[in-house]
């Protein structure tokens, strides 16, 4: 086993690091915990903030990437050891082997057989035409009636097995946070139900395939759990990939204004004035050609999909890159109006100093609210991109490319749905989520809406 | 005049308030507690109270207009017999305006801005009066005359904006008195306003209730103006009445302790601070601060406002300067002038001797251990996210004094003590502290590098009145131990004798007069130093 | 007021042209002219000189950006990045590498674009705000809650799913409209339908979230409160203050996307059919015809910076405090 | 509390009460097609996904321009529209070209004997052939042609052909087609059949030449050029002098770049100004053929109309056997065309295009591919006897026209690759258990939905040199069982590789895993595809890699050589073996030809080369189909291709569509299609009934959401401050 380290998955634990660092820092700062507590005070605050960290759970466990080790083959002595160039993930073994179960072609959920008809040999060595059962479905069953029966147990014996698992994860929490003020046990019930519906589907997909297979036989509901990976990958990284050079700028723009101010003004303004899409598109397929011709920087087709994907965040980061940009200018020049910024000049305080410590902190709650902001755009423009074409790498799972690819099974009779009520339901979820939780969090942080409330 | 009006004798009870109580609507914590008084037609109540007394609240309430995290718990309010409480929202809406009025605090806010003034009155005409078309603007434009609005039928096509602060606050009464209520609520009606506008405005308020028998109630924080308006008054502290009396009785002898210090707040211009020895120690010499005005296709500057405009005055040590002034005359410009913020056109300004204007960022370095400064708003003149003890640490670090660590939290230590804080607080962060006590810290910040020259920008004018004397007290204190001398810019003359050696009265951009204290204020020169004068409401 | 919009519009050359210079650098890096004629050719028999020719035809058998053999200035202007955007600032958008006079066919897909979009922007902002007022009126009760719920909600759906199922709902299960396709003859509003409906449900969310926070934070000004002291009933605060007053953030929001309306929705006239300049935008992407590309991008950056300018003067329109200058 | 939806609803409601007032006027709802004119029977069909780049005969070379062109212009030769295999007629030709051989000094003489150097094909054009309507053969009182300006103000009102209120027509001269093969010469005109035709016509290389570097001021008359090898005799003959011998010319002759042009046509397009209102002949196809084109926007449709001057052409009496039965022969003896108009709508998605295919809006399911592999393959399924339609698709009593198109798709290996390439035995094998692995007909099943066949040689069905059944498989892939190929088992996969020596897929010596690349189109493969691609070669424990490029840079790899294996397709110009075999052919190669050669497998045997040159130039016959079977052999013994099949497309048509029949090669069919408008008509009515719950439904909910609102309203209103 040899552990594989792609590109966003260095990026995403950095940005895991770094934000505990932030949060270990601000710690400090009363008017941010203040802030926080009163987002987590709320119960839609917890829900959402526990859905979303589940979320990002699978998306870290999703990128422990290693590679098999190949068993030596009889025969040949080999001192050097080789590596199966299928990348697997500590994800993938946690879901036990659901994503190496393929059918033929489609199958409907939980279904035995095949959905389409084929040229079989009946007992007699007839042939006929009929459904072919399928290979990972129901083997475990006698005869098909049972199934309902069977189905119901397992899912039984599934949530009891959840429940006590969530038991042994919350009661130590419960014994930490008892006595706190905060809603915990709106989270606790959110994880308790996550947890059983994990330990269910584990469960579960060992006998059937719980949402159908698709035309290439794979397990849909695999795919939907990959496509988590991507989604949130997409939706952090981009920003985080463009916050320095916002921030930079921005700040630089409103602090020193003048000259420098003009230029930024310039860049932004045309970076803006471009059609984003058009933007986005030809950058991409800039990319692409790159990937093409240096073929060799990439071991496995894994890490150039990643690459691909790393690529298509920072453009979709420089192509959302202005707002924020102004946002930031528009809130440092008022800030450099403040008294404490006169202040420090009436001290002589160096520039450098004064951006660090007076400026910065004070655009930070803009940063944030921007980060959980656009965190959902950008899982949306996912699926949108890989529409036109543009989106992640095909071999990379993602529900802009299973919609993509399901887009014409619905016309087919009967309507083949579940491929896109998988994509759907996961999107939907994690995106709710966050735009609900970037509600709270901008409620929160904004100066504007917080003065309203205290007014009402 | 309605037939209505005729049957109100003077001195008839138009609203009686009883026994209301306000609680906010969460946790139930009451802001009012139960308060009753009544308004009497022709006559001025005055409520009286520091901020978050539950002044403004109370207004609110008997117009049930409070916001939703506030409500009524119990009470009533009662207009010729009829409770406003027991009435519908429907009903509600016909009595606000009619029969009950109200006047708000800052006009440029409370006036719609995409609407013109005419239209304004005329909508409150609208709802309550058949008048219509022509017949209605002409009504308007008698209200802005009588509210004393010159050529009322232009003013009657202005937005807001266009209309000075007195225009504002006069068009807010006409629209107030536009369906001739009975009662008027005027909830600090002046407090935006330059001295001499408030004046004018609380005369006219004056004059209106005696000619229309109006019940007012005057909600303020200024003795002066309760002293000089009110017939009756009423002090409100923590959401009680803890006295109630005529304003003669009032002002003779106060039952309580608390009310007894408002009163003493209030300025007695007969005590002066006699000159301070004459060493200069800041000499400003025809300083002129231009602000270009740019217009057409590139943007030429075609004409300067002159903010400041030639000013010369001589600062001793240990003395304080006091510059007076109304919003715009450019005394806070010449303040940032000094403190080499802002670029200065021409002139000289001189620190003992040495020119210091349009010198480098790091050339200014040294004197700015000399000079220092305190704003006019606390709260945003310290940075929310440093404790007290970095805010105060900046500066010495920055110039560079006392050095090592221990050094400068016990110099911290002192400082805090040194303002009447405990040197605890340095680990506690800015928004823990009420604005006074701020002020005192940002006092601290100043003196932390010892300067000889302290700018102090309307340090007074966002505190409470009791507040105020003690800083202004502190500040006193402070000169006579370090020998600091002060530059105090003030739009308020009242506080001038307390502390100020000299005086200067600046008028857009100019210094239009210059004194000791003791001349200025006896015998005024200039016109609109006298004017100044005339507006400040005394004891005597 | 004149001044002010002469000198924006000077402004906008020099961003022009950085846009120029950025989709060429783009272009170019992504493929050289040969491979341009390439894709063009097909890929039967594409012979040298068959490439040496379309380049040729097309002009692009020049250096990029700096002509080294040519001698002073026209080592600049003897470039085919030179001579295309020349002709842009002309607007003379020459021919799509496929041999087409680009202008014409974006005069003439421009309708459809603006058939489809113009509706589906007034429709959408009139329902939205119709909803924003409703839900403003009840802030702070469950229904206000819920409303928000739902917006976000809404908001939280990809726009894919809208479209894909309203095709299969409306159009086909239900078969109550085309289910695609555009054609000026006989009744156009046909196919407008869907496509405007798909469109406008799919804004609700953001677009009514969006205006309730507008509403809510003018409904905390001071001069409501004086309009209730006044006795005005909820709907006339409603719409005689809140509204002019919400209209101007609403404005800025607004009036930059109107000329960008032109432009046509990608995703909507691809799925629909509909000849517009947003489907046009998306076989240029695919089939590489730079041509197009560049043309579509100038044009979009020039409907962007004219909404810019649009919204500063609409301000002044809108608030009276506004004095352009 | 639900508001926003309310009026999102509420909007809807509008909107289809608007509907529900106006669509009682015509029709079903949704019709999508634009009212078409009474009187006369139009056949519905799309282009799709995009329109056509170029409808100059001289310069379009893709199968949907063709579908266009073929309609408009005569070439030559045509294809009989029903005869199996496929057979040669005369079209805009009198009858088939009277060949003879000449000798180097150019005397006429007898093949067998002396080494023939020059083939001279005369041609005779049709004596009733006429050109459509057309302004450019306007002509005035004084004869003198009315649109010829001399700057671009004089034609700036003329914007579509159909602007110009004169119009003319005239006979087909021979010239005209003389003409024409001048404009492929004509390097400004840049034909992708320059290059490949100067090998054969005598002089187009030197007329080529010389136009080059000709100063050309709007028109040039190529009259004024003479080419060697074009010789006019007459009004109705003229001479095309090739070199050496080449049988397949005549097939070339079928192409439509050897269809007329008119001079006078070329000069009108040449005006000035015209070419920025694209009044172009790349634009506007003006031909002696069967239809004629009366509007060209690309941006929504092309419409043709029947040329009133079209000859005098009959629906054939006889055709293959089983026509008949089919109803193929009904219409036999009939004037052609059988359709007065032909409608082209633009149709981008798949999915709308299918579903209005359904409703009964477009004729049929696809033109230059019926779609059914992407998209509608639940329409039918592919069972034991061949297509057997689903439930629904039989109620529409809908028709089945399968077509397995002279053509194949195919995975090459790159011969000179040091992995998989080489003649050696080992790579040998080692390409043929790869063979084995690749389950070819899996695939087609799940991928093309078994439309496809799985191929056993380069040549397609329906080809001379095809051979069916035990004696046309491939013997190194599969055996013959119990009357059908069955593909070798998986062991005997893993036995060749442990010959190759790579025992499990691993290298004997070093250990290492076996992996192969596979160089695909970024677009041309799905991930479902990959998957199954992997699983299918770990059966025998060798790994895959992709490297997914766009179009150009594939091809970059192509011409340089550094692919692995390679996907790639080949779809015939003619029914010929050459044209398949010559994709093996070493001077084929690019790096060889350093050209865009076709051999992209860099395959290099001098047996086969030699083989091929002799084949090339022989007449069909036994003999040479005994050359082609040898060298078929040679391939399948070197393995040359991964896997290879022959796509089969199904063409699904409404009930009222007759005499579908696809023809693999030609296109210009239309002409015999037949329509029965009144059934059509009936049918729609039926198929598209609106269901109006929903509208219904939508107008309660927006009530229902209203309701709250108002009522909390009214409490608002009605509440006091005491509780």
């Amino acid at each position: 086993m040899k552990p594989v380290i792609l590109w966003s998955d260095a990026l995403i634990y950095l940005l895991v690091i770094s934000l505990a660092f932030f949060f270990y820092r601000l710690r400090k700062d009363p008017q941010t915990r203040e802030r926080w507590a009163e987002v987590f005070s709320s119960r839609l605050g917890m829900v959402t903030f526990t859905v979303i960290a589940a979320y990002i759970m699978v998306a870290l466990l999703d990128s422990l990437h290693f590679r098999r080790a190949l068993e030596n083959p009889e025969g040949v002595a080999v001192e050097q050891v080789f590596y199966d160039n299928k990348v697997t993930s500590v994800f993938d073994l946690l879901t036990g082997g659901m994503g190496d179960r393929f059918e033929r072609t489609y199958s409907a959920p939980f279904a035995l057989i095949s959905f389409e008809k084929e040229n079989l040999k009946d007992a007699a060595g007839e042939d006929i035409r009929d459904y072919p059962p399928l290979r990972h479905a129901g083997q475990h069953l006698q005869d098909p009636s049972q199934r309902g029966a069977d189905i119901l147990s397992k899912t039984v014996t599934a949530l009891l097995w959840g429940l006590l698992l969530s038991a042994l994860l919350i009661g130590p929490q419960w014994l930490l946070l008892r006595r706190s003020t905060y809603p915990w046990y709106a989270s606790w019930l959110v994880q308790g139900s996550i947890i059983c519906g994990g330990v269910w589907v584990v469960s579960l997909s060992r006998y059937y395939h719980i949402l159908g297979t698709d035309l290439g036989g794979a397990d849909v509901l695999y795919q939907s759990l990959k496509g988590i990976r991507t989604g949130v990958l997409l939706g952090t990284l981009a920003t985080l990939i463009m916050l320095p050079i916002a921030v930079t700028l921005g700040v630089m723009a409103g602090y020193f204004k003048g000259w420098v101010d003009d230029v930024v003004q310039y860049l932004y303004t045309t970076l803006s004035s471009i059609p984003g899409i058009l933007l986005i598109a030809a950058s991409v397929l800039l990319f692409q050609v790159y990937i093409d011709l240096n073929p060799d920087f990439f071991a496995v087709g894994m890490e150039k999909a990643d690459a691909k994907f790393i690529a298509l965040c920072f453009i979709l980061g420089v192509t959302s890159w202005s707002s924020l940009c102004r946002l930031i200018r528009a809130e440092t020049l008022k800030i450099s109006q403040l008294g404490y910024v006169q202040a420090a000049h009436a001290f002589g305080v160096s520039h450098t100093r004064i951006l660090g410590r007076h400026v910065l902190p004070n655009v930070v709650h803009i940063i944030l609210i921007t980060f959980v902001l656009d965190f959902s755009a950008l899982v949306l423009a996912e699926a949108v991109l890989s529409y036109i074409g543009v989106g992640v790498d095909p071999s990379m799972g993602s529900w802009g490319n299973m919609i993509n690819g399901a887009r014409s099974e619905l016309s087919r009779e009967p309507t083949i749905w579940w491929t896109l009520t998988g994509a759907f339901f996961f999107m939907f979820a994690l995106v709710l989520a966050a735009n609900l939780f970037s509600d709270l969090v901008r409620d929160a942080f904004d100066p504007r809406t917080s003065l309203q409330r205290s007014e009402s | 005049m309605s037939a209505l009006k005729q049957q109100l004798a003077a001195g008839s009870v138009c609203m009686r308030v009883a026994d209301l109580t306000v609680v906010l609507a969460d946790s139930g914590e009451a802001i009012v507690k139960g308060i009753s008084f009544e308004l009497k037609a022709g006559q001025i109540f005055a409520l009286v109270g520091e901020s978050g007394s539950g002044k403004s609240v109370t207004s609110l309430a008997a117009m049930r207009l409070l916001p939703d995290a506030l409500k009524i718990s119990s009470g009533s309010v009662d207009v010729e017999g009829t409770d406003l409480f027991g009435l519908s929202e429907a009903r509600m809406q016909e009595i606000r305006g009619r029969k009950v009025a109200m006047i708000f605090q800052n006009a440029m806010s409370a006036l719609n801005p995409v609407q013109t003034a005419g239209a304004q009155v005329a909508e409150t005409l609208k709802l309550h009066t058949p008048l219509r078309g022509a017949a209605l603007r002409q009504r308007v434009v008698q209200l802005f005359t009588e509210v004393g609005i010159p050529d009322p039928e232009q003013r009657f096509g202005f937005f807001p904006h266009q209309l000075s602060g007195g225009q504002q606050q006069r068009v807010m009464i006409a629209m107030a008195l536009a369906c001739e209520p009975d009662v008027l609520i005027a909830d600090e009606p002046t407090t935006a306003l330059d001295v001499t506008i408030q004046l004018q405005v609380l005369n006219l308020i004056r004059e209106l209730t005696r000619s229309r028998q109006l019940a007012v109630l005057l909600i303020t924080h200024d003795m002066g103006v309760v002293k000089n308006t009110a017939d009756e008054v009423a002090v409100m502290y923590r959401g009680e009445l803890i006295e109630r009396a005529s304003v003669k009785q009032f002002f003779h002898n106060p039952q309580q302790a608390y009310s007894r210090k408002l009163i003493d707040a209030l300025p007695d211009l007969g005590r002066f601070r006699a000159a301070a020895e004459e060493e200069p120690l800041l000499v400003l010499q025809d300083v002129k601060v231009h602000f270009p005005i740019r217009k057409g296709l590139l943007q030429r500057t075609v004409d300067y406002t002159r903010a400041v405009d030639g000013v010369s005055l001589a600062i001793g040590r240990g003395e304080t300067f006091a510059l007076v002034g109304e919003s715009g005359s450019g005394k806070s410009t010449l303040g940032r002038a000094i403190l080499n913020l802002e670029e200065i056109a021409g002139g000289e300004i001189l620190i003992r001797g040495e020119a210091i204007q349009g010198i480098g960022r790091s050339a200014m370095l040294p004197y700015r251990k000399q000079i220092q400064v305190i704003f006019q708003n606390p709260f945003s003149s310290m940075n929310p996210r440093m404790t007290v003890g970095d805010i105060i640490a900046e500066g010495m670090i920055s110039l560079g004094l006392a050095l090592s660590e221990e050094a400068r939290s016990t110099r911290i230590q002192e400082l805090l003590e040194r303002v009447q804080l405990g040197g605890e607080h340095a680990r506690r962060y800015p928004h823990e502290f009420s604005g006074g006590q701020l002020q005192r810290i940002a006092i601290a910040r100043a003196l932390a590098v010892n300067p000889q020259l302290i700018i102090c920008d309307e340090p007074t004018s966002a505190l409470d009145v009791s507040i105020r004397a003690e800083v202004l007290e502190l500040l006193a204190e402070l000169q006579r131990e370090f020998g600091v001398s002060y530059l105090f810019i003030t739009h308020d003359l009242s506080i001038v004798p307390t502390l100020a050696h000299k005086v200067g009265v600046m008028q857009s951009g100019k210094l239009v007069e210059q004194g000791t204290a003791e001349q200025i204020l006896t015998a005024p020169q200039h016109p609109y130093t006298q004017a100044l004068l005339a507006a400040v409401p005394r004891l005597n | 007021m004149f001044a002010y919009i002469v000198r924006r519009l000077l402004y906008a050359i020099p961003i022009l042209i950085g846009v120029n210079l950025l989709t060429f650098t783009l272009f170019f890096v992504v493929n050289s002219p040969d491979d341009m004629a390439v894709s063009q050719l097909g890929d039967k028999y594409v012979t040298p000189e068959a490439i040496e020719n379309w380049k040729q035809k097309n002009g692009y058998d020049k250096p990029l950006f700096l002509n080294p053999d040519a001698a002073g200035l026209t080592r600049l202007t003897d470039t085919i990045f030179f001579d295309k955007s020349v002709r842009l600032f002309a607007f003379d958008f020459g021919r799509s590498e496929s041999g087409r006079d680009i202008t014409s066919d974006v005069a003439t897909r421009m309708w459809p674009s603006l058939a489809v979009a113009l509706p589906t922007f007034i429709v959408g902002i009139g329902v939205n705000i119709c909803v924003a007022l409703m839900v403003v009126m009840f802030h702070g009760t469950r229904l206000d809650r819920g409303a928000v719920f739902l917006f976000v909600a809404l908001m939280s759906i990809s726009y894919l799913f809208y479209i894909i199922g309203g095709q299969f709902l409306v159009a086909k299960t239900w078969r109550l409209v085309p289910i695609s396709g555009f054609h000026a003859e006989g009744q156009v509003w046909k196919f407008l339908i869907l496509p405007v409906l798909v469109g406008v449900v799919a804004g609700i969310g953001a677009g009514a979230r969006w205006y309730r926070t507008l509403f809510l934070e003018e409904a905390n000004q001071d001069y409501v409160r004086t309009a209730r002291a006044k006795g005005c009933s909820e709907l006339t605060i409603l719409f005689r203050h809140i509204l002019p007053n919400a209209l101007i953030p609403i404005l800025t929001g607004v009036v930059v996307l109107i000329p960008s309306l032109f432009m046509g929705s990608l995703l909507i006239e691809s799925f629909f059919g509909i000849p517009g300049l947003g489907s046009y935008m998306l076989d240029a992407i695919n089939s590489q015809d730079f041509a197009i590309v560049r043309s579509m991008v100038f044009i979009g950056s020039i409907l962007y910076i004219l909404g810019l300018i649009l919204t500063d003067i609409s301000y002044t329109w809108a608030d009276p405090r506004v004095r352009l200058s | 509390m639900l508001p926003p939806l309310a009026a999102s609803t509420r909007a809807a409601a509008l909107l289809f009460c608007s509907l529900l007032l106006a669509a009682c006027t015509d029709g079903p709802w949704n019709n999508p097609n634009p009212p078409a004119p009474a009187g006369l029977v139009t056949y519905q069909s799309m282009i799709s996904p995009a329109p056509p780049k170029h409808l100059d005969p001289a310069i379009s070379y893709a199968s949907d321009e063709s579908l266009i062109l073929m309609q408009i212009y005569e070439p030559p030769m045509g294809y009989h529209f029903l005869k199996r295999p496929y057979e040669l007629i005369p079209l805009g030709a009198e009858d088939f070209p009277e060949i003879t051989f000449l000798n180097a000094r150019g005397e006429a003489i007898d093949p067998d004997q002396e080494e023939v150097a020059f083939s001279r094909y005369r041609l005779t054009v049709k004596a009733d052939a006429r050109y459509q309507p057309h302004p450019a053969f306007a002509v005035d009182d004084s004869g003198a042609p009315r649109y010829l300006f001399s700057d671009p103000q004089q034609g700036r009102s003329f914007r579509q052909i159909s602007d110009f209120p004169h119009s003319g027509s005239r006979a087909v001269h021979a010239n005209d087609y003389v003409y024409a093969i001048k404009r492929l010469a004509d390097p400004f005109n840049g034909s992708p059949m320059l290059g490949f035709m100067a090998q054969y016509i005598v002089g187009m290389e030197e007329f080529s030449a010389r136009l080059q570097d000709v100063e050309r001021e709007g028109w040039l008359n190529l009259d004024q050029y003479p080419m060697e090898g074009l010789a006019v005799v007459d009004e109705r003959r003229f001479d095309i002098t090739i070199k050496g011998r080449y049988p397949q010319f005549s097939y070339w002759l079928a192409m439509h770049f050897f269809s007329p042009i008119p001079p006078e046509v070329d000069r009108f397009f040449h005006n000035p100004g015209f070419i920025d209102r694209n009044l172009t002949l790349d634009w506007w196809p003006v031909g002696s053929g069967p239809f004629m084109m009366v509007k060209n926007d690309p941006n929504s449709e092309i419409v043709l109309e029947r040329n009133p001057n079209f000859r005098a052409d009959y629906y054939p009496s006889e055709g293959a056997p089983g026509d008949a039965e089919a109803g193929l022969l009904d219409d036999a003896g009939k004037r052609l065309p059988l359709v007065d108009r032909a409608v082209f709508r633009l149709e981008k998605e798949v999915l709308s295009l299918w579903t209005k295919f359904l409703q009964g809006y477009y004729d049929r399911s696809g033109e230059t591919h019926g779609n059914t592999n992407r998209v509608f393959d639940q329409a039918f399924v592919v069972g034991p006897d061949g297509v057997e339609l689903s439930a629904d698709m039989a109620g529409r009593d809908i028709g089945v026209e399968p077509d397995v198109k002279p053509g194949i798709y195919y995975y090459g290996f790159n011969m000179r690759d040091p992995v998989v390439g080489g003649y050696s035995e080992e790579k040998r094998k080692l390409r043929q258990a790869l063979q084995i692995a690749f389950d070819t007909e899996e695939y087609l099943n799940i991928f093309y939905k078994g439309n496809g066949i799985a191929a056993h040689m380069p040549i397609p069905p329906g080809i001379p040199g095809f051979v069916e059944g035990e004696a046309g498989i491939n013997p190194y892939v599969y055996d013959w069982v119990d009357g059908e190929a069955r593909r070798k088992s998986i062991e005997h996969a893993q036995q060749l590789l442990v010959e190759a020596g790579y025992p499990n897929g691993r290298d004997a010596r070093t250990g290492e895993p076996l992996k192969i690349f596979i160089d695909v189109q970024s677009q041309a493969i799905s991930n479902t595809s990959m998957n199954w691609i992997d699983r299918a070669f770990a059966r025998i424990g060798v790994q895959v890699e992709y490297r997914p490029a766009d179009w150009n840079r594939t091809r970059e790899k192509l011409l340089t050589g550094n692919t692995q294996i390679y996907s790639h397709g080949w779809l015939a110009d003619y029914p010929d073996p050459e044209n398949f075999l010559f994709l093996l052919f070493g001077p084929e190669s690019p790096l060889i030809c350093k050209c865009d050669g076709a051999n992209n497998s860099n395959y290099e045997s001098a047996e086969y080369d030699e083989l091929f040159r002799r084949m090339r130039v022989m007449p069909p016959g036994a003999e040479r189909e005994a050359i082609v079977a040898e060298m078929v052999d040679l391939l399948r013994k070197d393995a040359v291709w991964l896997y290879a099949f022959y796509p089969k497309d199904i063409y699904l048509n409404n009930s009222w569509v007759y005499n579908n029949k696809r023809h693999g090669i030609s296109k210009n069919t239309l002409k015999y299609v037949r329509i029965d408008e009144a059934l059509r008509e009936q049918k729609r009515a039926e198929w598209n009934q609106p269901v109006i719950w929903p509208l219904y439904a939508a107008a309660l909910l927006v009530i229902a959401l209203l309701l709250p609102g108002i009522i909390a309203y009214r409490r608002r209103l009605r509440a006091t401050a005491r509780h």
